[in-house]
Order: structure tokens, then sequence, then C-alpha cells
């Protein structure tokens, strides 16, 4: 058994989450209240050592008085809790939102649409990336169709009848099946997370395994 | 018939017992599972075998905590099959935290291989066998960096030797000392860079260890030959056990076959959960 | 006023936003640099202490009027107060004003951190793994078309990435990794132009004023 | 040893061909330079670049691996620069004759983007147009989505069972669209809850988030004449971190045992801790998202789930704000657009020598 208290912190802590397993108790909820507390002040440094700090104070008080403007805009938010003012709230929100969503746009344009495109399209180049040989044509064509279904399944403007119901209903097969394969692809990687977890709490700490 | 209509309804934590017990069960007793080697493992095997003597392996260790069940026993593995063939190494990680992790790894398998050498020169020694280079920010800057000069991106090591001092180094200059990279990121989406620069721009070969989860992600890069050869998950580790074991004859512990057993415990278990859960289901359906 | 301000500054935030997209010219550059390097995290970081107000008013309260479970808040304020000391007083490598170590023992913020943080955050994650079980067990059921979809694929998956399943057949390992590259690959792409286009939508309508939900009055 | 060298030298092959330009579609400071591959690539380390202003003393400014023919060189805008090429063994160095000069500028359009621009443009327009025909007055019709219908029931449920509603819009910063459109499914799902005088929880991961849905659900008490309803704890901050956060709304589930739970938003790996513990109170739940990976979790484990865009539709039609519904239309023309470039585009690469996969680069 090992005696570093942090060992003995963190096996506690961990015990003490894997309780909620079985049902939701105090031991529990105190290890869920040191968490949110632990967290936040956690991020408290965070943003005051490596945001605050170097990029704010210390630059300002090194003449980049330009600086003072971003600061009153973040202290807009505090104006809250002036019911007169507390409309200034949306100024850095705003700012915040509009130019995230500016920067947006064309990310998605490139990275979700144009290059999806790319490679959806049937040509030889496409066909030889499966290393497939002949296959490799079939699975592009498959593939392809499966990406037009899918596609007309998010068609909302339409009801679903006709050529639409069926293209829609085959969209679902592939979606389901994705979501199939990805939640069985997953098991693995959390249950080796708990495997290492067990090791932790059985080998560090108690010593009963190697 | 009402045997069906609880097996229907089995309560969660019945299923929890189930499943918890039987992987402390296959700690308990521990045995290791034959698995077959598939090509993208065979090819990271062959290319760090085949090292040459006058080449070096770079071993990136950037898997956080999270990642640390997965890609840990790679890096084991590769690291003794390394050493085994006397590869000299240079290990590294692309982020400061995850530095303790990497240094775990380096420490353990070099006091084991020291524990079975009978003289000085069969042993590892600091600077002429191995360097942990330890961490430069921001990870671009070693990533290309090393192209030109090793020495040059770290100055100094983990330990703060001078690098250019070190018998190795005198030898391995950049990548063309530089036989394979082997990047183990676990989420970070490290080794992607790792092709993207390294090995677009130095022509490095670069094989990658990563998480089950980002394994889809990553097979266009090993297909596209960007990854010489590449390990999945925990699966992946235990392949290279295997071939460790049966072509390197490395004697090790083989903590990632292992843990296959308990995985496959595990998922037979959830499949056996779901396999009565529908009979039950269809049972109890026809009856009604 | 209170309207029309936001709304003119979400336009023009927008639109600079898309400029810094198209244009590499390092004038543009620079200013998008400054913007999210400097001027959004800066102001992001005033959010974050309203957010602790909101926390520490919330348990504060709780406190207060004796709520059902308030000790629960002492804890939480507790080790939020004893963090941000140790963090801001110990500064980040445990260099600062404030003493991290006594005798052996070490409590700076890195330390937390690996000790506390990760131990948590660990183990919350491997509750997924039990969740998983249990979620499939309930769910996987042949009931509909969907449902028996999606068993068959995560059955055929689970036991592909097996030996045991390379045991059954040797194809079954190549079945499952072909379900991921090909049908999986295609249900994905399709949701991915959806989700594209449905975000470029609302990006727009953002920048263009047309979606005002955001300003608090819900809808127009 | 000079004799040794010469001879080197002259057993080397220098790379040839050296061609560079001024780097396109960017913010100057970069010359692109080309070369043919040594003949001798196969035994050489490397390529060394070197470059001069006067065409006389030249300067080693970087260095590639073998087989490598292009790379780029940080320069100044406007001075105007020689470069050659050496191919590296060892101490030997070939040379190929230099080339020159060249200068870089700084370009105001990124040139590589150019379909990106008219994707903008064309899916801008119909949207635009639509919505444009939407405030016109021209009705619209949009599919029934399972999810949405079902708001109303699981806020009446929460009403019977004098149990509150849960709402947690994600993990996503206020610049992710899926917490945008999380803002207006809230604000109607908080108004329900102001009518039937429903308790509403609402614990949020980021700062900014947190301010914004705050004054939403404010102002949804306000507008159906609850505003001394309205807690102002109802909307509270809990963690900037995805498994505090989770372990603190697992925490609050069972204290609180809300009827219905809200996953909208975006999610990561926590998805199924959230849903699971809520599946197994005996929560209705209903989850929408757009992050793929943790959509199969939402499936398996709450009652309905949004897929996708339909979260974007569910936004729109939630609030019957026929502007909005109208962006929907103009998003299903731009499928059919989608749909069309494939086909026309895979025939074309089928049939033709042309390379259409480069428009889409």
């Amino acid at each position: 058994m090992n005696f570093d208290p942090w060992i003995w912190i963190g096996a506690l802590l961990s015990l003490a989450i894997f309780s909620f397993l079985y049902k939701e108790n105090p031991v529990y909820y105190v290890a869920e209240h040191i968490y949110i507390g632990v967290i936040n002040g956690y991020l408290v440094t965070f943003y005051w050592h490596n945001i605050l700090v170097p990029i704010l104070f210390k630059r300002l008080f090194s003449g980049m008085y330009l600086l003072i403007i971003p600061a009153f805009i973040g202290c807009l938010y505090f104006t809250r809790f002036i019911p007169r003012l507390s409309w200034l709230v949306r100024i850095p929100i705003a700012l915040f939102m509009g130019y995230y969503t500016g920067l947006f746009i064309p990310v998605t344009i490139q990275a979700d649409i144009i290059k999806q495109i790319q490679a959806t399209l049937l040509t030889t180049q496409n066909f030889k990336m499966w290393n497939a040989g002949a296959l490799g044509i079939v699975w592009s064509v498959i593939l392809f169709v499966g990406v037009i279904c899918t596609i007309s399944y998010f068609y909302f403007s339409r009801e679903h009848k006709g050529a639409l119901r069926v293209t829609s209903r085959i969209g679902i097969v592939f979606i389901m099946l994705g979501f199939g394969a990805s939640f069985g692809y997953t098991v693995m990687s959390r249950v080796t997370l708990l495997i290492g977890k067990l090791q932790f709490l059985m080998g560090d700490w108690l010593g009963i395994i190697k | 018939m009402k045997i069906f209509e609880t097996l229907t309804r089995i309560d969660r934590r019945i299923i929890f017992l189930a499943l918890g017990g039987l992987i402390i069960f296959s700690l308990l007793f521990p045995r290791f599972l034959k698995v077959r080697v598939f090509p993208p493992v065979a090819k990271l095997y062959e290319a760090v075998d085949k090292i040459p003597p006058d080449k070096a392996l770079i071993l990136d260790i950037s898997y956080g905590p999270q990642y640390q069940a997965e890609c840990e026993p790679m890096a084991y593995t590769v690291l003794r099959h390394a050493y085994k063939n006397r590869t000299k190494v240079l290990a590294l990680s692309l982020y400061a935290e995850y530095l303790g992790l990497a240094k775990k790894v380096l420490d353990d398998v070099t006091a084991e291989y020291n524990r079975n050498a009978r003289s000085r020169d069969d042993s590892l020694i600091y600077g002429r066998d191995y360097v942990f280079l330890g961490w430069q920010p921001p990870p671009i800057i070693p990533i290309l960096g090393m192209g030109e000069s090793i020495a040059g991106v770290y100055q100094i090591d983990y330990y703060g030797n001078q690098t250019d001092t070190l018998p190795l180094m005198k030898h391995i200059k950049n990548y063309n000392n530089v036989s394979i990279l082997v990047a183990l990121g676990g989420g970070t989406g490290s080794e992607k860079w790792w092709a993207q620069f390294a090995q677009r721009k130095f022509g490095l070969r670069v094989g990658a260890g990563c998480s089950a989860v980002l394994g889809a992600d990553y097979y266009p890069y090993y297909q596209a030959g960007q990854f010489t050869g590449m390990m999945v998950g925990v699966k992946g580790a235990a392949e290279y056990e295997e071939l460790a074991s049966s072509r390197a004859k490395i004697t090790a512990e083989r903590v990632a076959s292992e843990r296959m057993l308990s995985l496959t415990y595990a998922h037979l278990i959830m499949i056996a959960f779901i396999v009565i859960g529908n009979i039950s289901y269809f049972v109890t359906r026809r009856k009604k | 006023m209170k309207k029309k301000i936001p709304l003119a500054l979400v336009f023009i935030a927008g639109v600079s936003g898309l400029v810094a997209a198209f244009v590499p010219h390092p004038l543009v550059k620079a200013g998008d640099e400054i913007m999210r390097n400097d001027v959004l995290r800066i102001i992001q970081s005033f959010a974050f202490i309203l957010a602790l107000s909101s926390l520490v008013s919330v348990h504060t309260s709780k406190i207060r009027t004796r709520r059902h479970k308030w000790p629960y808040s002492i804890v939480l304020l507790a080790s939020f107060l004893i963090t941000s000391v140790i963090g801001l007083g110990g500064g980040v490598s445990g260099r600062g004003i404030l003493p991290t170590q006594i005798g052996n023992f070490n409590f700076n913020i890195q330390t937390i951190y690996q000790n506390v943080i990760i131990a948590l955050s660990t183990s919350m994650f491997a509750l997924l793994a039990f969740y998983m079980a249990s979620a499939s067990y309930r769910a996987f059921r042949i009931r509909s078309f969907e449902a028996t979809l999606l068993l068959s694929a995560a059955f055929i998956v689970m036991l592909g990435v097996l030996p045991i399943g390379d045991a059954i057949s040797h194809h079954l390992p190549a079945f499952a990794q072909w379900i991921l590259d090909v049908p999986n690959a295609a249900g994905q792409r399709g949701i991915a132009f959806g989700i594209a286009l449905g975000g470029l939508a609302t990006a727009l309508k953002i920048v263009l004023g047309i979606e005002r939900s955001w300003l608090g009055g819900g809808g127009a | 040893m000079t004799t040794l060298m010469i001879t080197l030298m002259m057993a080397l092959a220098p790379p040839s061909d050296v061609k560079a330009y001024d780097t396109p579609g960017d913010g100057g400071s970069s010359i692109t330079i080309e070369w043919q591959l040594s003949p001798d690539d196969e035994d050489i380390d490397g390529y060394e670049i070197h470059r001069s202003t006067d065409n006389v003393t030249f300067e080693k400014v970087g260095f590639v691996g073998k087989g490598i023919a292009q790379t780029d060189d940080k320069t100044r805008d406007r001075e105007r620069y020689y470069y050659k090429i050496a191919a590296v063994k060892d101490t030997a160095r070939a040379y190929s004759t230099s080339q020159g000069p060249f200068s870089s500028a700084a370009q105001w359009f990124n040139t590589t983007m150019w379909n990106v621009l008219i994707g903008f443009v064309v899916s801008s327009f119909f949207i635009i147009f639509f919505i444009y025909r939407a405030r016109k007055g021209r009705s619209l019709y949009i599919r029934k989505i399972a999810g949405l219908s079902a708001v109303d029931d699981a806020v009446g449920r929460a009403t019977e069972m004098g149990k509150p509603i849960l709402y947690s819009l994600g993990l996503g910063q206020i610049d992710a669209i899926a917490t945008i459109a999380s803002l207006n499914i809230v604000g109607e799902v908080a108004k329900k809850c102001a009518e039937f005088e429903t308790k509403f929880l609402c614990p949020t991961f980021d700062p900014v988030v947190y301010t914004v849905s705050r004054e939403i659900v404010k102002q949804s008490y306000g507008t159906v004449g609850k505003p001394d309803r309205y807690d102002p704890n109802s909307v509270f901050y809990l963690a900037a971190s995805s498994m505090a956060y989770a372990s603190g709304i697992c925490g609050i589930m069972t204290r609180e045992r809300p009827a219905t739970n809200f996953w909208i938003g975006s999610f990561g790996a926590e998805s199924l801790i959230l849903a699971e513990t809520g599946a197994a109170m005996g929560a209705i739940q209903i989850a929408g998202t757009d992050n793929v990976t943790q959509l199969p979790f939402f499936i398996t484990a709450c009652d309905y789930t949004l897929i996708g865009e339909e979260l974007y539709a569910a936004s729109a039609y939630i609030s019957k704000e026929p502007l909005l519904l109208g962006a929907i239309k103009g998003e299903d023309f731009i499928k059919v657009i989608i749909v069309g470039l494939l086909l026309v585009g895979s025939v074309i690469g089928l049939v033709s020598r042309f390379q259409i996969l480069s428009l889409f680069k």
C-alpha cells in the first residue's frame, strides 16, 4: 500500500465518484462540490496568471493604454447589476458573437461543404483512395448514394412522400449504421480507461496487483 | 414466463456490478490474450525493427491522462523493442503537462533494461544511447525546427545538459539521421501535425499511436501513406506486443495484451446483456 | 438605442470577422490577431468574473437560507477559496509569494491539478464505460427498424475489434472497419452538409440582425 | 583536403530548374521556391536554400530533406532576391545556377479561397432571398420534427408531477452555432415554464453563455406577464470544465429530480453521463446537438434527439418566426444545388480529363 497523501486523496476522490454508480449519496455530493470548487479555483488561477496579468495588466502598465478599451468593454458585463444600464451587457456579447460568427462562415464553407464535395465526387482519383482495387469503385458509389440520401433526410420544406420518402429512409439507414458503429468503437476506448483507473486503485494505491 | 419479464428490465446496478466485477477479476488473475496482427501495426513494427545502426528513433509521448491507459502500453513496447535492437532513442513531449508521463516510461524501461545488463557496454547510458529532449513550445517549433537541427531547437535537454555536448547528438543532427518518428498523441491531434509538417517538408517517416476513438479519423492518413504504420487503441498496442514477443523475443510484461483480456470480458458481458435483453423482449412481446 | 447599438455592433464585428478570413494582408491579419488574442480574451475574462459571482451568490444564498442540503455549499465555497488562494498566491509553478510546500508535502496548483482534478475527471470518464453498458442494454432492442440497424452495427464493431471476433471469422474485423469507412462516413458527411448549411444560415441571420434571441428579447 | 572536396563536389549533381514566385494568397513576406531534384537525390542529405540580394554574396536561409522539391522562404516585401539551391552531402555542396530577382508582396484577397467566396455569395443569396420572400408573407411548409412536438407534453408532464425542468445549453461558447440555436429554444421553454409555473433550472458551462441565457430567461418570464415568478438563481454558472460540469449536473439531477431534461447545444464525451443519469432517474429527455460523435449516445439514451440540422430547424420552427423559417427554405435550396454539383461533378470527373477535384481544394 502506498502512503503518499496525494495518492490517497486521488484514490478516495475516485472512489467517491464511483459510489454514484450505486446511487446518489453524501460521499458523492462532497466529491462533486469539491470538484466544482477546485476547478473554478483552478480557472481563477488560469485567467489571472495566463490572461489578465500578461495580456492586460503588464502591458497596460508598460504603456499600452489602448488596452483600457477591451477592459472597459469587459466591465460592461457588470452593468447587469444596474437595472437602468443593464442593456449595455449586450455590447461585449455583440462583439464576441459577431466576430466569431463572421470568422465561422468561411471556415465552415471550406471544411464542411467544399472539402466534403471533393471527397464524395466519383472520380478515378477518389476510387483509388480505398486501396481496394475495383472494389474501390463500389465503395465510392455506396458512399455517394449514402451522402445524397442522408442530405435528403434533412430536406425540411417538403413532406417526405414519394421519392423523397424512399431516399430519406435510405439516409436513415446510413445514419443509424454509422451511429451504431461509432458507439461500438468508442466502447473500447472508455473501457480501457476504466481498466487503467482500476489498475491505479488496485495497484498504485492498494498494491494488491502488480 | 415471469423470468423474461424481469430480464427485460435488469437493474442497471447488476450490469455495473457484472462489468466492474469481471474487470477486477481479470486484473487479479492476469493472462494475456493472443491477437492477430494487422498490416498497420506490422508495418510500424517493421519500420522500427529495420532502423539502421547509424540512425535514431524519435519517440513523441504527448498523451494526457485520459488516454494514458491506451497509449502508455504503446510507449512501453515500442521503447523496449528499440532498446532490444540497441537503436538510439530520442524522447520528447510536445506538452509540458505530459512530460511527467513521458519521463515515467523512459525511466521504467531504461531501468528494466539495465537491470539485466552485465557490463557497462551492455547497459544503456544517458547521452550515449538515449536522450530525453524534454519540451519546447509551441509544438510547431520542434516539429519543423528539428528538420534542420535538433540541438538547435532543444539547446538544453530535460535535465539541463547542453544538448550538443552529448555524444549521441554528435551523430544525430536532424531528421536525416532519424529513421522514423513514433508519435503517441492521444486526442491532441499532434500525430497529424508530424505528418503534415515534418513528413511533408522533410520526408520524415512518421508512425502513429492513437486512442480508439480517433482511429477512424486517422485511418485516411495511413491509407495515404503519411503514416508509415499506426496503432489504434489498446488493441494496436497488443498487436505490437505480440510481434515484440514472437519476433524480437522480448519477455517483459505484456500490459496491453493483458488489458485485451479485460477488454474482451467487458465487451462480451455487454454483448451478453444486449442478447439477454433482446431474447426476453422477443419472448414477452410474442406472449402479448 | 438599446437594441440598435448592439445590432450595429454585431454587424460590424461580423463583417470584420468575415473580412479577416478572406484577406491575408498583414494589416488585416494583425487586426485579427489583436482581436482574438487580446480583445476577446480580455472580454471573456470579465464574463468569467461575472459567472463566478453567480456561483458564489447561489451557494451563499443556499447557506444563508439553510436550503435543502446547504452544508455541501460550504464544501464548495471552501474548496474554491482554498484553491484560488493557493493558485493566485502560489503562482502557476508554485513559485509565488505564498509558500506551497510544508516539509516534503507539496501543494502548489499543479500538484492539485495532477492529483485532484485529474483523479476526478478520469473517474467521471471511467463512469462512461458503465453507462455504455447500461445504455446499450436498454436501447439496443429489435424494437424498430432504426434500433435494429443501430444494434447490429454496434454488435459487429464490438465483436470485430476483439481477437474473439477475429477468431469467429477473419472477415469480421474487416467488415467492422468497412462499416466505419463507408456507411458511417456517408452518414456523417450527409449530416455535416446539413450542419454547415444550418450554421451558415444562423450565422448570416445573426450578422444581419434577423436572429435576435441573444438580445434577451426572444424572437425578433 | 581541397582536392577531396572538389572531387566530392564533382561527384554530386546539383538540382536544376530553380523557379520562384511570390507565394499566392498570403500576407506577403514569403516567396515559394521550386526546383527539379538532383539526379543524386537518393544519396544526398537534403537541399539548402541560399539567398542573395545582390546576386553575389549568398547566405543560407533554409533546409529541406531529400526528395522534396518545394519550399517557402521568409522575406521582406519589395526587396529583390536571388536564389540558388544546393544539394548537400556532408560538407559537400553542389549549387544550381542562381535565379532572380524575385520579390514578395502582400495580397488583399486570398486567391486560394475563391471557391469559398463563390460558395459564400451563392448560399447567402439564396438564404437572404428566401427570408425576403417569407417577409412578404408567403406561407412555408416545414416537415414535422419529432422532438419538437414533445416539448409541450414534456413541460405539461413536469407541471403535473410538480417537478422541475432542467435545461442544459451544452458546452459550447457563444460563438458555437448550436449554442445560439439552443438560446432560441431555451427562451420558448422558459416561457412555457413561466405559464405553467413550473420550476426551471438552467446550469451553464460557459461564462458568456451564462450572461446571455440569463437575460433571455428573464425576458421570457416578462413576456408571459409573470416577471415576479422569475428566480434569479434559476440560470446559474456551474463550471467551465466538461467533467466537472457533468458531475455537477448529475448531483443536481439526483437532488432536484427534474421530470424533463433538455440537452441542447454542443456536447462532448460527457453527453452519455448526462443522458444516462437522466434516463435512470426516469426523466423524459430531449436532446439536440451538432456534434456528430455524440449523437449515437443521445440517440441511445434519450427519448427524442434532434440530429444536426434538425436542431437549427427546430430553433426556427419553435419561434414560429416567418423570417427564420424562410432561411430553412433557403438551406433546402442549397442542398439541391449541392446534390446537383455532386452529380454533375461526378459525370465530368468520370467522362472528361478535366481535374474536377482541383475546383474543390
